[in-house]
């Protein structure tokens, strides 16, 4: 990158089915409050504000410009990033650009999402065609094609998925800004959810959360001037695909294992599990999960779900895997990517609280999936 | 700004009140071949070609989730990499300018559509309302602009000829334009009589309903050089949000604009533009929001925008020509219309303006308005040399 | 076979809708607007304590200082139009929305003690000689108020008489 | 504080029907049009990358080559089940803004020519469907013009011997 840029400043609202006590700019306000803290800086420091979110669960017309009271972007610069669900990481990608560039030394980039207002599904369909939409339900049906393949090329059970489940409950019961904090004791917990496609349960799949996001990015110089811990951003990397039948999981290689590559090559990255402290990715299934494992080259094709089995990806464990719980257990899908870059800020520097990994973190990979299988990729670093 | 970033390649479609004999991605596509056949840039991943791509659409427009999926396969985004930018076009081409000077690609294609002739604008403009306070009223982007016209007109005497005048100026100089939707030889007379759609904003005032879509490639100082033998330079861009509640402005004032504007200004090197800008391409929706604009981007005093087009200063042999190309106002579909602003400054700065050039333009001015009472200004300074 | 399949003479057309039903929750500060609104036919604003401003309809965040805002006040129910419009053509928002008999005016008052203007209709007002300036007063509606910012019906013009 | 649990908490409801003309274009168009005329189902060969795309478009998004009329190919209306779901609960239809239980399993055929299709399969009782099993496009009397509407659903049959 042109020049350095670090994170100074990571905010989160708490996030829950419902948040009615609470307007779309209030909630935003919360974690625009939280990362202006995070970064002691006063809003007037910050030049330009991204708020980024679906319009469509929204049901707002360029929401950026409705929610300014609350995003403090009130004779600012900025404007509205919009891709699928990787939107959360696509907006802190552009900040990282916009201060790469040299033209904005302090940018705050906000995800935020109400998904308790309509209904989320409809919303997802309509990413298909208008003519199409009469035949689409959803990308739970690609989600349970995908774990029939996983359990046929490989010897991953159910038991399996419920690890996968029962780990990122236990961490998300270590996290205050978590939706889903069910204490589940045993993978039989996991087992009593119903199916709701064969063999996805509906603790396999992510929920609908209300809740919101906030970065604050700095070029190098104010970076080192205001903060005491920046995390530094080494790479990012934004794949996207066409859409294909075989959505998710699938022979040929998509748009995670190329980001992986491309990321990894450009930063001499050899041995994901050694080189990269801890991960945070986007997996909306249990399945999803164990299918990164490998699609990230942190263990070889269809032994995924071995990690899982040995515990390797716990919060204690020597490649720590979603120690915030992850999608499973939050998922307001405007904030869900950039969660996953703000929490790994955090892992870096130690501010995690209750579900900080027990090794030391000094080096991320947060991950964001959307669109038609999209892939964006955030490396950071505590140092560069 | 040590390096800058050059335009080298623009193409835009012929605006038209309902194209519905193609998709939105094909009708972007008529564009998009333009300029691959004008650079013959592919897109490779070996940094010969086309690197990755910026898009600008609304999901509301095209009545689709992820709308950047409609144009998906003509920008080449399979395994590469895609953006899109919600806000109105010119907002994108600021955003791919950065892109670039951050160093993660060099060369971007920059593509926007909207087809607003597909759904009802009215509806969808009223969801840009915060819902509880104001939604419920019923108000789209007219009724809007109608309370902000009354503001203005009333407090600085505006007169409703004076913006009959920008729309006789405008839908006249669009028939210089090959791409502009509908020229029109007007008089004063034919605006006021006009029918009255909400006070003081008659049919002939406003923009009609338009498809189309622009695009435009960009790359690096030195690598756009290598591309195009004039590629244009972006020598100064920013942009400001105003309030949103309508209650919460003096709607006769445009702050947001004025610093944006100072902005762009100051990171041009321009201290006086009524002199040092050659040509200006504003976005006005509504007729009276080109006298509105003028006053914020400093081209004339705080309520001199009734004087201004009344001195013929911004007519085609005027000091200062506004909208050559024939503006919003003569067909311009909402997302698109920022970035139609900066490929007709492109054109100009290239001296391709055909019929609607203005003569050795060197400096140029690209201006665009996102959301209601243009909310979100972008104020961009585009240069040849 | 490789016989060519028939182009379209016409354009193919393919309609439907996008069709939500949404439920906007307004948050306790707005609640709170809300209802003052429905029970005590009571306008309320927020004082913002830095820069003094009294914000109607009222916000939990003041733009310009960003200090949270909780001091209620009440504000008139009479005020000073800044700006008004009449709407002459039916509008698909209007019709979808707010469902009124066409002319529709809207006008944007500043309430007595209130900081900001206030966005709302017009009515009982003669829609040729709509003056900026002139003094209106709020119309709560008798009937059925549900906590709706259309619980206020319009504002109609001060009678002159009572000259403040 | 007590006095705050009971606080009324208001909500406004919006009923929001957007209306929307999509245009189908030249290419989607055709193979409208096909399917109404000639209950045919027709795709674009890519002359260079050889991908049979269904639904078309006027460019190949894999190897970026354009399409003229002469690439079309039939793609016939036979396929075998790839995948198939019967959604448990009611699902919300966007085009209605309703939940509503669709009354036939939802299938992803994959025609014997190679692209896919998501369709309801006519078999309701989900015991007699299994993956791979092979279909035929029961088409509806007269064609609609509306495309995949054109088709009813899918018909098992027999397998290939």
């Amino acid at each position: 990158m042109a020049n350095r840029v670090a994170i100074v400043g990571v905010g989160r609202s708490t996030q829950a089915a419902r948040r009615p006590e609470v307007n779309d700019a209030e909630m935003i306000n919360e974690a625009v409050r939280a990362a202006l803290e995070d970064a002691q800086i006063d809003i007037k420091k910050v030049q330009a504000v991204l708020t980024n979110s679906i319009d469509g669960f929204d049901n707002f017309y360029l929401g950026d410009c409705l929610l300014v009271d609350g995003s403090g972007a009130y004779m600012k610069s900025g404007m509205k990033l919009h891709t699928g669900g990787t939107v959360g990481s696509t907006g802190a990608i552009a900040a990282f650009n916009m201060v790469a560039s040299g033209m904005f030394d302090i940018v705050l980039t906000i995800g935020h999402q109400k998904q308790e207002r309509g209904n989320s599904m409809g919303t997802l369909c309509a990413a298909a065609p208008g003519e199409v939409r009469e035949y689409v339900q959803g990308a739970i049906g690609a989600f349970a094609q995908a774990a029939v393949e996983y359990m046929q090329n490989t010897d991953a059970k159910l038991e399996h998925a419920a690890m996968v489940r029962l780990k990122a409950d236990k961490n998300a019961c270590r996290n205050p800004y978590a939706h889903l904090r069910l204490g589940l004791k045993s993978i039989e917990d996991v087992a009593k959810s119903p199916i709701l496609i064969w063999p996805l349960r509906l603790l396999d799949f992510c929920p609908q959360s209300c809740g919101a996001a906030a970065l604050i990015v700095a070029s190098e110089k104010v970076a080192k001037k205001i903060s005491k811990k920046p995390v530094w951003v080494a790479d990012h990397e934004t794949v996207h695909e066409l859409q294909s039948e075989v959505v998710f999981g699938g022979a040929e290689e998509k748009s995670q294992q190329i980001a992986a590559r491309h990321i990894y090559k450009r930063n001499g990255i050899t041995n994901p599990a050694k080189d990269i402290d801890c991960f945070e990715v986007y997996e909306p299934s249990s399945w999803e999960e164990m299918y990164l494992y490998e699609h990230f080259f942190i263990t070889e094709h269809n032994t995924g779900w071995k990690l899982i089995e040995k515990g390797m990806t716990e919060l204690e464990g020597p490649i720590p895997v979603n120690p915030s719980g992850g999608v499973l257990a939050t998922n307001a899908i405007g904030a869900t990517a950039m969660l996953r870059i703000g929490e790994a800020a955090l892992q870096i520097r130690g501010d995690a609280g209750e579900h900080q990994c027990t090794k030391d973190i000094k080096t991320t990979l947060s991950s964001g999936l959307g669109g038609t299988n999209w892939t964006t990729l955030v490396l950071l670093k505590r140092s560069l | 700004m040590p390096e800058r970033i050059g335009i080298v390649a623009v193409a835009q479609t012929k605006y038209h009140p309902n194209r519905a004999e193609v998709k939105e991605g094909e009708m972007a596509y008529e564009a998009i071949k333009q300029v691959l056949q004008e650079t013959g840039l592919k897109y490779v991943n070996d940094g010969s070609g086309i690197d990755a791509a910026v898009t600008c659409s609304q999901d509301f427009w095209d009545g689709r989730t992820i709308s950047s999926l409609n144009v998906a396969s003509f920008v080449g985004t399979h395994f590469r990499c895609e953006e899109k930018v919600a806000s109105d076009g010119i907002n994108a081409v600021f955003y791919a300018m950065m892109h670039i000077l951050s160093g993660e690609h060099d060369t971007l294609i920059v593509t926007t559509h909207c087809k607003e002739s597909q759904t009802s604008p009215s509806i969808i403009e009223n969801h840009s309302f915060e819902p509880v306070l104001m939604r419920g009223l019923g108000l789209d982007f007219l009724g809007a602009a109608a309370l902000q016209a009354n503001r203005y007109m009333n407090k600085y005497k505006i007169t409703p000829e004076q913006c009959a005048k920008v729309v006789v100026k405008n839908r006249g100089n669009a028939k210089n334009n090959p791409y502009a939707q509908a020229p029109m030889s007007l008089t004063v007379k034919d605006v006021l009589n006009s029918r009255m759609l909400a006070d003081p904003i008659h049919e002939l005032d406003a923009k009609p309903v338009s498809d189309g879509a622009c695009v435009m490639i960009m790359a690096r100082e030195e690598k756009a050089k290598k591309l195009c033998k004039n590629p244009v330079w972006i020598t100064g861009v920013s942009n400001c949000y105003e309030a949103h509640y309508l209650g919460d402005r003096d709607l006769a004032d445009c702050k947001a604009l004025t610093k944006a504007a100072k902005q762009a200004y100051k990171m041009a090197g321009i201290n006086n533009p009524l002199q040092e800008i050659d040509v200006a391409e504003i976005s006005e929706k509504y007729s009276y929001e080109e006298l509105l604009w003028l006053e914020g981007l400093g081209l004339c005093e705080r309520g001199g925008g009734g004087k201004m087009i009344d001195s013929g200063a911004t007519k085609m042999d005027g000091k200062l020509p506004v909208n050559p190309s024939g503006g919003c106002l003569s067909g311009n579909p909402t997302e698109v219309a920022g970035m139609t602003r900066v490929v007709e400054a492109v054109l100009q700065l290239r001296g391709e303006a055909g019929s609607r050039q203005v003569p050795d333009a060197k400096v140029a001015l690209a201006h665009g308005t996102t959301g209601i009472c243009g909310q979100l200004q972008t104020v961009m300074i585009l240069s040849n040399s | 076979m490789t016989t060519t399949p028939m182009k379209p003479t016409t354009p193919v057309i393919f309609s439907g809708h996008m069709v939500y039903t949404h439920k906007f929750e307004a948050g306790r500060t707005g609640s709170r607007f809300l209802r003052e609104l429905r029970d005590g036919k009571k306008i309320m604003g927020l004082k913002c304590p830095n820069c003094n401003k009294v914000h109607v309809p009222p916000r939990s965040t003041c733009k310009e200082c960003f200090s949270q805002l909780d001091k209620w006040v009440e504000v008139g129910s009479e005020g000073k139009l800044l700006t008004y419009t009449v709407l002459r053509v039916p509008r698909d928002a209007e019709k979808d929305v707010l469902k009124r008999q066409l002319p529709v005016a809207y006008g944007i008052i500043k309430l007595d003690g209130a900081d900001t203007g206030f966005v709302h209709m017009l009515g009982e007002i003669d829609l040729d000689n709509i003056k900026i300036g002139m003094r209106v007063k709020a119309v709560f509606r008798e009937d059925e108020r549900t906590g709706n910012i259309l619980d206020i019906n319009y504002f109609k013009p001060v009678s002159k008489s009572r000259k403040r | 504080m007590a006095e705050e649990k009971k606080e009324e908490l208001i909500g406004v409801e919006f009923f929001s029907k957007i209306p929307y003309n999509w245009s189908m274009g030249p290419y989607v168009g055709t193979v409208f049009t096909e399917m109404k005329e000639n209950k045919r189902i027709w795709g674009i060969r890519c002359p260079n990358c050889k991908k049979l795309l269904f639904p078309p478009e006027a460019m190949c998004g894999y190897c970026f080559t354009e399409f003229t009329h002469d690439n079309w190919e039939e793609i016939g209306d036979e396929g075998t089940v790839v995948q198939f779901t019967k959604a448990g609960m009611p699902i919300f239809d966007i085009r209605k803004g309703t939940f509503a239980f669709s009354e036939r399993p939802l299938a992803n055929i994959q025609f014997d020519t190679g692209p896919y299709i998501m369709h309801w399969l006519e078999e309701k009782d989900m015991e007699k469907l299994h993956l791979g099993m092979r279909v035929k496009a029961v088409w509806r009397e007269q064609g609609r013009g509306r495309g995949y509407e054109d088709i009813m659903y899918f018909r098992a049959i027999e397998e290939k011997k």
